[in-house]
């Protein structure tokens, strides 16, 4: 048997994978999907709990964070193209017209 | 526990006192014209002052007991009730503030000329803060006052002050609400170490671990010495003093920073008498200082309104002096010395604000010679500073007397000290009079064409008569206002000997070996 | 190491690799194909933790409709001049340190982790004999009710949302 | 753990108000085709959240708390009086959006929907009892305020602002789920009676996993309330966004977040009090430190009032940490009274924005008293309220939270609270010497519209009321928590 | 009662009367309601003499001042035989000079603010005299300081006359530090502020000490030194004689009315009126002999060399004033007494001398300029002569027989009092030789002012001579009250009129004694006459020989031993410069620094912090991350 924690282990990984992408990625679409990828590795640990605690609520969890990431996508890349008309740039350092 | 005496009218007298001003001042918000606004505001304080009243004629002088007094529930939740009464201490405040008022409306008439509606709203607002602080009995109650009052203080200075006023009003606002967000922490821990009342009678009669005592007293402290202003924290008042308009000033010298010493009295002392005890050494050394330091930096004042601010400095230190003596004397002497103290003071920035009408200047080296410009306004004036001086058959000769009388039968060295305050007020007092009223008139004065000076009118006069009228009545026959605290201060002197820890002393010293 | 957990290696060094890999190409269309490969190895992941249904999902939503999405914008905001400037921040060391140190807590904490609850119901021989998707379904319309109609009003609020900022008129 | 449930229709019958502000919302979206004049859309949701409103108070008859879907959703007083903060937050900031949002060319259905979706998001958040709900309601509540930070795609500042807002929010969300992961694998349950129960059960309490998760969640509740480290968003988010929207913002999701926070910390996790209260005192103290200091070098009212919102949290969030019921009930009182005072003084903000001129700036406000003496002596209201000078309401939130704070033996807190607090009377009177104590550069002129006059007469009456009167409040949040 | 109540109120509601209405309808008909006041006050004086004298002694409280606890105090009057004969010296000295001021002041525009303060100043006086408690003499104490105060500042626009009042005043101050202190001690101590009960305790309490500052201090002493103090201040004893010259800025009969006659007088009554406590401390006691003594030998050589007129006689003064404190602390009180009753007469007699002499120069003061007077003065040149005399100790004049009987009642008391003895007899032939510098000086020789002044000298009008003569028959027979017993049985009549009082001193001389002190007096007093007749009217160039001779001697006295520049250099000066300096400086830069220190350290770090929202994303989510992480750090691995 695959022993729970490496799951739980491989999640954290990917997890921080994700945060680093996000802290480090200067495009703002790479950023957006470090996110995605962070919403998948906390899906893996789900999955693998709901599989380990043999409880169903953990695949209806995935499910709803599948359905919310797809709202979120259609929103944040909308959000991106609004910005994106007014100021034509997605780099990240270079957003800081509010600042202080 | 019953130290109460219900209100002996068949009116709630208190409450009319305390919020006609604020019916007077909502009043005033759909009033357009200038003058009616004026005279409104003069009618309801004189009104104010007069609904008050009563309260000498029915004030029973031969008790303690809290009287005239309103309760009803507030927050019943956090057992808060609107509670209100006054006491021999209490009671004489009520008639410095509502004279002041009028003063203050009336020496107002002519000098304020912006936004005079909103300047009179502030001023009768303030009125009902500050007479609600002497009246509160709930500390809730008292906290609301005690804060609410700032707000249109600090709009008085900071809207119809001087040059330099934004940054006094903030000053002023900063540093009495720094002390007063302490004690708001202390009252707070009283509420619970009480089980949950803020009645400040109910308070009082209890005993408190030495330990708390000394930490509520030290947070009460913060707000107190701000507020009176004792010596280390006292620089926003010769700011505010001096950037405040002339009726600022006379309510802010006159009663606001009154409270500081009347909160001494109602809590401090009554409520933390080991503490009390404890640091009452710091407390009067720091008294002494500001006797002492506020007369030196008097002599160094180029400005005239300044030097009396830093009078205020010295005054108020003999005030703390005589409170801290813990004696029927001193305490009466402080007390009496508060009144005394608004009055001369009060009286002061009245005339320093009428001249300032008149040259549009503070600087003391542009007068000179005023005593032959203005002779009546010298005259007055001469009274005034010899009052301050603390001569014989004035005022402030009784209080002095009585707080060095205290001072000096509590701990000699003290009294001795604080004397010597009063030959430095003598120096500052005679130079300033000299350097303004004396010698030839200013060359430079006449040389740049301002407005020739024109003596006393018979509105200002009558605006200054009422003071100078006590300051005689009080210098030849205290025993009218003594008598109204004996009392009290009787029975405060008898709570402060209760000592809530038994053996005292050695607990006292038991903690100061333990401290150093 | 027996067999399933070889499986698991397997999959999990490719997710951790492609997961490095998404995060640090240059040309985020590379960045989506590769993402779009780590999604089926997360689909599979699923697959092999007898979640079929979300396995299936994860292919259908996020490589089929997430990921095009990505695509379109990447391609509607044409990106040309992003490829040639650096792809990371200034201080990326720092991101990447912060990750790392992350990573490390995690991991730390979570290395221990085992099964205290008691297990419930959905043992795999009930989930099988049922089929998964009968499975998840039930439970989706009965229990789940209410977060299923409260994800259709987040979908609503997505439709509106997009229209709103990306068409709707302003003058 | 998991049994077999069936719904039944009866189930509904809680989540009325939730759905009578859905159908509004989505009546709103339709009426927009239909009529010319934006103001009735707007009318409607009003009238639409009153019915709403009255639905839950005829609900809320009844302090018995329900619960219905699987025990999902509970109906209680605690949820009851948050909801109530949530409608008349929407209401309020719908009467002070009228006129500003025709300005902003913003003002169609659209908008007013969010609004209400986004409300809806916040009662549900309010409702949750599980996580898996709270977490949907959170998200639903968040997606319409990226959306509606953003409605004015014309201007790059409200761009930026749903940007930043948009990702830092997914980026904590992603916090949360990673909690809740944690949280279900080791409780084996979403729903939060259930996790008090396991923890106890099985002995959790002290279990770093646990921890963990639990920290996570505080992040993300954090994020939400703009919890010093977690508020980086707010200042840049306040500003950018429609002011209207900052209103709302400043209000709406952070009552949300108390209120997720308080069902969460105190329904889940009551066992692991130490822990959670050790986490929070830093951050409250941080938060208030960060809120009252920046502020005070602000020149834009937005972003000031953005990280005086910050310190507010501070504030509220002290009540919290006590992990008593009185403590509790302090923070909601606060959320009730720093929703008046907050929005009061945003719709004085919104008053100065005309065309051309954005009125943003504190120098703007330069005085105002000479030409606008009401509104200047209103804001004066708003601002002595939010620094806490009596007799305002603002006096008596923070008077209950430091009670609270002193009764759980936190005196120290209670007394950095007051110096920031002390701290940050200096920008809020900073306002008002610019209102009251400078000349005017410029004429001012404010835009007027009924509502606004409406908006500002019931935030400064109850700022005033509340402030000399306060029992009816403390009452009504009493018998909410305690039942 | 009345009668009494209204000695001090008569002056006072003339003080009303005239401050109130004076500018405006008064003007200079002001005399019209002061004299006859002051006539109304000395009359009733009388009255109340007799009645004292005829066994009466009144001692009656009209209300209760000030009431604290068990602190009590009334205003109220006790007239025994001291205050009588108080009442009477400052009764009648003022009446002469209110007629003499009507004359003097006539044409000066502050007429009615004269005649006001005048008034003002006989009624605190009397306050100050007929007091039955310390308090109230404080009162009346402070009160005549304050009328001091202005009759120095009368020409308020004269920088040096502002400056000398405001100096006399807070001289004064010093003084009444001390005296008010011991007023304060000996409510602590008796419990009470009455004469009567105070005296009546004070022996009960003789020896008991207290602790001051870590030394015990016998009770008594403490008490009178501290009320001494006041009377150092007030009678400006050396150190704090220094206001007293100064004062002289003020118009002549102020000069001699307050600053001769009455109030500086005020010291030795005050001393006298506690002679029951000080009787019981001899340190207290041989303290103000000390001081006595050395006044009068320090302010007579002072004016030995003084040119401005009323200065001389002010240094003189000075000494006089030593005399009776002399007498005082020798236990001759009634003798301190009588002399402050002659010297009232002789010296309010030589002030308005002066000042008759200075108004016919027109303000002249400077000796150096005046000269040959004597054929258009002559009656004030024969009043001087006549209060000369009797000051020198000329025999048969009154200033002969108080100064022999304090010379006399010092040679009996001890080695001390020999001593002082010596310094007295010293004293005296300065004395004599200062005062008949300035008859010289003044009357005879050549003039030497200017043409035009020349022109206009006149003597003086009657209403000016009148008063100078009446005060004439007082210098030369007021003395005849006290002849020595051994020239007339019974002839000491104030003596034993004021013995009740002040009891009757001890210590029995010989006859030959008495003529060896008496001869001695009488030798020096002749030879100072000579010394000066040589110096000033034969051998004119002397004087200037002996100051070139001895420079620094007459530098160091002309400048009144630098007593003025070294008080400016130690007090003053160092106060200003404190004050301003190091005091103010404090209060600006570190108080206040600390004050706007925190707001603007506060301000900068929020400047500084807010450059942490940098406004961009990925720190954001940095800082975001590492708040988690800092979180989980400390509270799951550092726990």
């Amino acid at each position: 048997m695959v022993p729970l924690s490496w799951y739980i282990i491989l999640s954290a990984v990917v997890f921080s994978i994700g945060v680093i992408g996000f802290l480090t990625r200067r495009n703002l679409i790479m950023t957006f999907m470090s996110i995605e990828l962070m919403l998948n590795s906390v899906n893996i640990s789900f999955v693998a709990f709901s599989h380990y605690l043999q409880s169903m609520r953990g695949q209806i969890i995935v499910f709803f964070v599948i359905a919310v990431a797809a709202a979120e996508t259609a929103i944040g890349l909308a959000i991106i193209i609004a910005y994106y008309k007014n100021n034509p740039t997605i780099k990240v350092d270079e957003i800081n017209l509010l600042k202080g | 526990m019953e130290d109460i005496i219900y209100n002996q009218l068949d009116y709630s007298i208190l409450s009319w006192t305390v919020f006609l001003p604020v019916i007077g001042a909502a009043l005033l918000l759909f009033i357009r014209n200038v003058s009616a606004v004026r005279w409104t505001a003069l009618l309801f304080t004189i009104a104010n002052f007069f609904v008050a009243l009563p309260l000498l004629k029915h004030f029973d002088k031969s008790t303690y007991k809290m009287q005239f007094v309103e309760k009803s529930e507030w927050i019943p939740s956090w057992g808060i009730n609107y509670f209100i009464g006054i006491d021999g201490i209490s009671i004489l405040f009520i008639f410095l503030t509502a004279i002041l008022s009028i003063l203050s409306v009336l020496v107002s008439w002519k000098s304020i000329e912006k936004k005079v509606k909103e300047f009179h709203i502030a001023i009768l607002t303030l009125e009902a803060g500050m007479l609600g602080v002497f009246v509160a009995l709930d500390f809730f109650l008292f906290y609301l006052f005690w804060e609410a009052m700032l707000i249109p203080m600090f709009l008085l200075i900071g809207v119809w002050g001087g040059q330099n006023r934004v940054y006094a009003a903030i000053k002023f606002f900063l540093y009495t609400l720094a002390g007063s967000v302490l004690m708001l922490v202390g009252i707070v821990v009283l509420y619970f170490t009480s089980g949950g009342t803020l009645d400040i009678l109910a308070l009082s009669s209890m005993q408190y671990p030495f330990q708390l005592q000394c930490w509520l007293f030290l947070a009460f402290f913060a707000a107190f010495a701000v507020k009176v202003p004792m010596f280390p924290v006292h620089t926003w008042l010769p700011d505010a003093h001096t950037e405040a308009p002339t009726a600022g000033s006379v309510i802010l010298a006159g009663v606001l920073i009154k409270m500081g010493a009347y909160g001494f009295l109602r809590f401090s002392m009554p409520m933390f008498p080991d503490a009390t005890k404890f640091f009452l050494g710091p407390v009067l050394i720091l008294s002494i200082i500001a006797i002492v330091y506020g007369a030196l930096v008097c002599f160094a004042q180029k400005d005239f309104k300044r030097l009396i601010a830093y009078s205020s400095v010295s005054h108020m230190g003999f005030i703390t002096l005589g409170l801290f003596a813990l004696n029927t004397q001193g305490v009466e002497g402080g007390i009496l010395q508060m009144l005394n103290h608004g009055i001369i003071t009060g009286a002061m920035f009245l005339m320093i604000g009428i001249i300032y009408e008149r040259t549009h200047t503070r600087v003391i080296a542009d007068y000179g010679g005023f005593a032959r410009l203005v002779p009546w306004f010298a005259g007055f004036f001469i009274i005034l500073t010899f009052a301050s001086i603390g001569l014989p058959g004035t005022n402030g000769f009784i209080g002095e007397f009585l707080i060095i009388f205290g001072a000096f039968k509590a701990r000699m060295i003290f009294g001795v000290l604080a004397a010597t305050g009063i030959i430095l007020g003598a120096g500052y007092m005679l130079w300033l009079y000299q350097r303004v009223f004396f010698q030839d008139a200013n060359p430079d004065y006449e040389a740049s064409g301002r407005h020739p000076v024109s003596d006393l009118n018979m509105r200002e006069v009558i605006t200054l008569i009422p003071l100078f009228v006590l300051v005689f009545w009080i210098g030849f026959y205290p025993n009218t206002f003594l008598e109204y605290m004996h009392a009290s201060v009787e029975h405060l002197i008898q709570q402060m000997n209760l000592t809530a820890v038994a053996g005292n002393e050695n607990m006292i010293a038991k903690y100061i070996t333990e401290i150093f | 190491m027996t067999a399933p957990q070889l499986f698991f290696a397997y999959f999990a060094v490719m997710i951790t690799v492609l997961s490095l890999l998404m995060i640090t190409r240059r040309n985020p269309v590379h960045g989506v194909l590769w993402m779009l490969v780590l999604f089926v190895h997360i689909a599979g992941l699923y697959i092999f933790l007898n979640a079929e249904f979300l396995a299936a999902i994860q292919i259908i939503v996020y490589a089929g409709a997430i990921l095009v999405l990505f695509l379109f914008v990447i391609m509607l905001l044409n990106l040309k001049k992003e490829e040639t400037v650096k792809k990371f921040q200034k201080h990326w060391l720092v991101g990447v340190g912060t990750g790392i140190i992350f990573a490390v807590f995690s991991v730390s904490i979570v290395r221990k982790i085992e099964v205290f609850p008691q297990l419930g119901k959905y043992t795999i021989e009930a989930v099988k004999a049922e089929g998964n998707i009968m499975t998840v379904g039930k439970v989706l319309y009965t229990k789940y009710l209410l977060p299923f109609e409260i994800a259709s009003v987040i979908l609503l609020v997505a439709i509106i949302g997009a229209v709103v900022l990306a068409k709707k008129r302003i003058e | 753990m998991e049994m077999e449930t069936t719904i039944s229709l009866l189930d509904i019958r809680p989540l009325v108000p939730e759905l009578t502000m859905i159908c509004v919302g989505l009546i709103v979206i339709l009426l927009d085709l239909i009529v010319r004049k934006k103001e009735v859309v707007a009318i409607v949701g009003i009238a639409g959240t009153l019915v709403a409103l009255y639905g839950t108070y005829k609900l809320y008859g009844f302090y018995e708390p329900q619960s219905a879907f699987s025990g999902m959703f509970v109906l209680d007083g605690y949820s009851n009086f948050f909801k109530l903060i949530f409608y008349l937050n929407i209401i309020l900031t719908i009467c002070i959006s009228f006129k500003y949002m025709a300005i902003e060319k913003a003002s169609f259905g659209e908008y007013y929907a969010l609004l209400m979706f986004a409300t809806t998001g916040m009662m549900i958040m309010a409702s949750a009892a599980d996580l898996i709900v709270l977490y949907l309601g959170l998200e639903l509540m968040a997606l319409s305020t990226y959306i509606l930070a953003g409605i004015t795609r014309k201007r790059q500042r409200s761009n930026e602002a749903a940007l930043k807002y948009f990702f830092l929010g997914a980026f904590s969300s992603a916090f949360l789920l990673y909690g809740i992961s944690l949280t279900y694998g080791l409780t084996g349950t979403t729903n939060l009676r259930e996790i008090a129960s396991a923890l106890q059960t099985l002995d959790l309490n002290g279990s770093p996993i646990m921890y963990l998760g639990l920290i996570f969640m505080i992040v993300a509740f954090g994020f939400k309330i703009a919890l010093a480290p977690f508020h980086m968003w707010a200042p840049d988010v306040y500003e950018g966004a429609p002011t209207s929207i900052t209103a709302f913002m400043s209000v709406g999701p952070k009552a949300a977040g108390f209120a997720v926070l308080g069902r969460v910390l105190f329904g889940a996790f009551a066992g692991m009090q130490v822990q959670w209260a050790s986490i929070l005192i830093p951050m409250a103290v941080l938060t208030m430190a960060v809120g009252s200091i920046i502020a005070l070098a602000q020149t834009n009212i937005k972003r000031m009032l953005a990280y005086s919102s910050i310190a507010h949290a501070g504030y509220m969030l002290l009540g919290v940490i006590t992990g008593t019921t009185g403590g509790l009930m302090s923070t909601v009182n606060y959320l009730a009274i720093y929703l008046f005072m907050n929005i009061g003084a945003f719709a004085i903000v919104i008053m100065l924005r005309r065309e051309g001129f954005q009125g943003e700036n504190i120098e703007d406000y330069m005085g105002l008293s000479k030409s606008h003496p009401l509104a200047s002596a209103l804001m004066l209201i708003f601002m002595f309220s939010l620094a806490g000078i009596p007799p305002t309401a603002g006096f008596i939130g923070k008077f209950y939270v430091f009670m609270e704070v002193i009764k759980a033996g936190y005196v120290y807190l209670a007394i950095i609270a007051v110096a920031f607090s002390a701290i940050s009377a200096f920008f809020y009177l900073r306002v008002v010497m610019y209102i009251y104590m400078k000349d005017p550069k410029e004429e001012v002129v404010l835009t007027r519209s009924p509502s606004m006059s409406i908006a500002l007469a019931v935030t400064a009456m109850m700022v005033l009321i509340l402030g000399i009167f306060p029992s009816f409040l403390l009452n009504l949040v009493r018998y909410s928590i305690l039942g | 009662m009345l009668k009494y109540t209204l000695i001090p109120l008569l002056p006072f509601l003339s003080f009303l009367i005239n401050i109130l209405f004076g500018r405006n309808f008064i003007k200079d008909r002001a005399h019209w309601i002061a004299v006859p006041a002051v006539v109304g006050s000395f009359l009733l004086a009388v009255s109340a003499f007799l009645d004292v004298a005829g066994g009466r002694d009144i001692n009656v409280n009209i209300y209760s001042w000030i009431v604290s606890g068990s602190f009590n105090v009334s205003v109220g009057f006790l007239i025994d035989r001291l205050s009588a004969i108080m009442l009477i010296v400052v009764t009648s000295i003022s009446t002469l000079i209110f007629i003499y001021s009507i004359g003097y002041m006539h044409g000066d525009g502050g007429y009615y603010r004269f005649f006001a303060y005048l008034s003002l100043f006989v009624f605190s006086m009397l306050i100050l005299v007929m007091a039955n408690n310390f308090l109230l003499m404080y009162f009346g104490w402070e009160a005549v300081g304050l009328c001091s105060y202005f009759l120095i500042g009368y020409w308020f626009h004269k920088k040096s006359a502002a400056d000398a009042g405001k100096k006399a005043f807070i001289v004064n101050r010093f003084g009444d530090f001390g005296f008010g202190l011991g007023v304060i001690l000996i409510f602590l101590t008796f419990g009470s502020m009455d004469y009567m009960q105070v005296f009546g305790e004070a022996g009960g309490i003789a020896g008991q000490t207290i602790n001051l500052l870590g030394y015990d201090v016998n009770l008594i002493t403490l008490i009178c030194l501290l009320l001494f103090c006041g009377a150092v201040g007030k009678s400006a004893q050396v150190p704090l004689h220094v206001w007293l010259p100064d004062a002289m800025e003020g118009p002549t009969p102020v000069s001699a009315l307050i600053h001769a006659a009455t109030m500086v007088t005020a010291g030795v009554f005050m001393v006298a009126r506690c002679n029951p406590l000080f009787n019981l401390s001899e340190v207290a006691m041989n303290t103000v002999a000390i001081v006595g003594g050395v006044t009068a030998i320090f302010a007579a050589t002072i004016a030995l060399v003084q040119t401005d007129i009323k200065r001389v006689i002010a240094y003189s003064t000075v000494s006089q004033l030593g005399y009776m404190f002399l007498a005082l602390g020798v236990g001759a009180y009634s003798a301190a007494i009588f002399h402050l009753y002659t010297h009232a007469y002789f010296k309010a007699l030589l002030f308005l001398g002066s000042g008759s002499v200075i108004h016919a120069l027109h303000d002249e003061q400077n000796m150096q300029k005046m000269g040959g007077l004597k054929k258009y003065m002559p009656v004030t040149y024969w009043v001087f002569i006549l209060a000369t005399l009797s000051i020198t100790g000329i025999p048969f004049f009154s200033g002969f027989f108080s100064k022999d009987e304090i010379l006399w009642r010092a040679y009996l008391a001890g080695d001390l009092g020999k001593f002082l003895w010596f310094l007295g007899t010293l004293a005296a032939l300065l004395t004599a030789f200062y005062s008949w510098r300035l008859i010289y000086l003044t009357f005879h020789g050549k003039f030497r002012g200017t043409h035009e002044q020349e022109e206009h000298l006149h003597e003086s009008p009657p209403v000016i001579t009148v008063p100078l003569m009446l005060l004439a028959v007082g210098a030369v027979a007021a003395g005849w009250v006290g002849i020595p017993p051994i020239f007339a049985e019974h002839g000491d009549k104030i003596g034993e009129f004021l013995a009740p009082v002040l009891g009757y001193p001890e210590g029995e001389g010989t006859h030959a004694q008495e003529y060896f002190v008496m001869g001695a007096s009488i030798f020096v007093a002749v030879a100072g006459w000579i010394i000066a007749y040589t110096m000033y009217l034969k051998k004119t160039e002397l004087p200037q020989k002996l100051g070139a001779a001895f420079q620094p001697v007459y530098k160091l006295l002309f400048n009144k031993y630098y007593i003025d520049e070294l008080y400016s250099k130690t007090i003053v000066q160092p106060t200003l410069k404190a004050s301003d300096k190091i005091i103010l400086g404090f209060d600006t830069y570190i108080i206040e620094g600390i004050v706007n220190g925190i707001p603007n350290l506060i301000g900068a770090f929020s400047r500084k912090l807010r450059k942490i929202q940098t406004g961009l994303l990925s720190d954001y989510g940095l800082i975001m991350a590492i708040g988690a992480l800092s979180i989980i750090g400390v509270w799951i691995f550092l726990r």
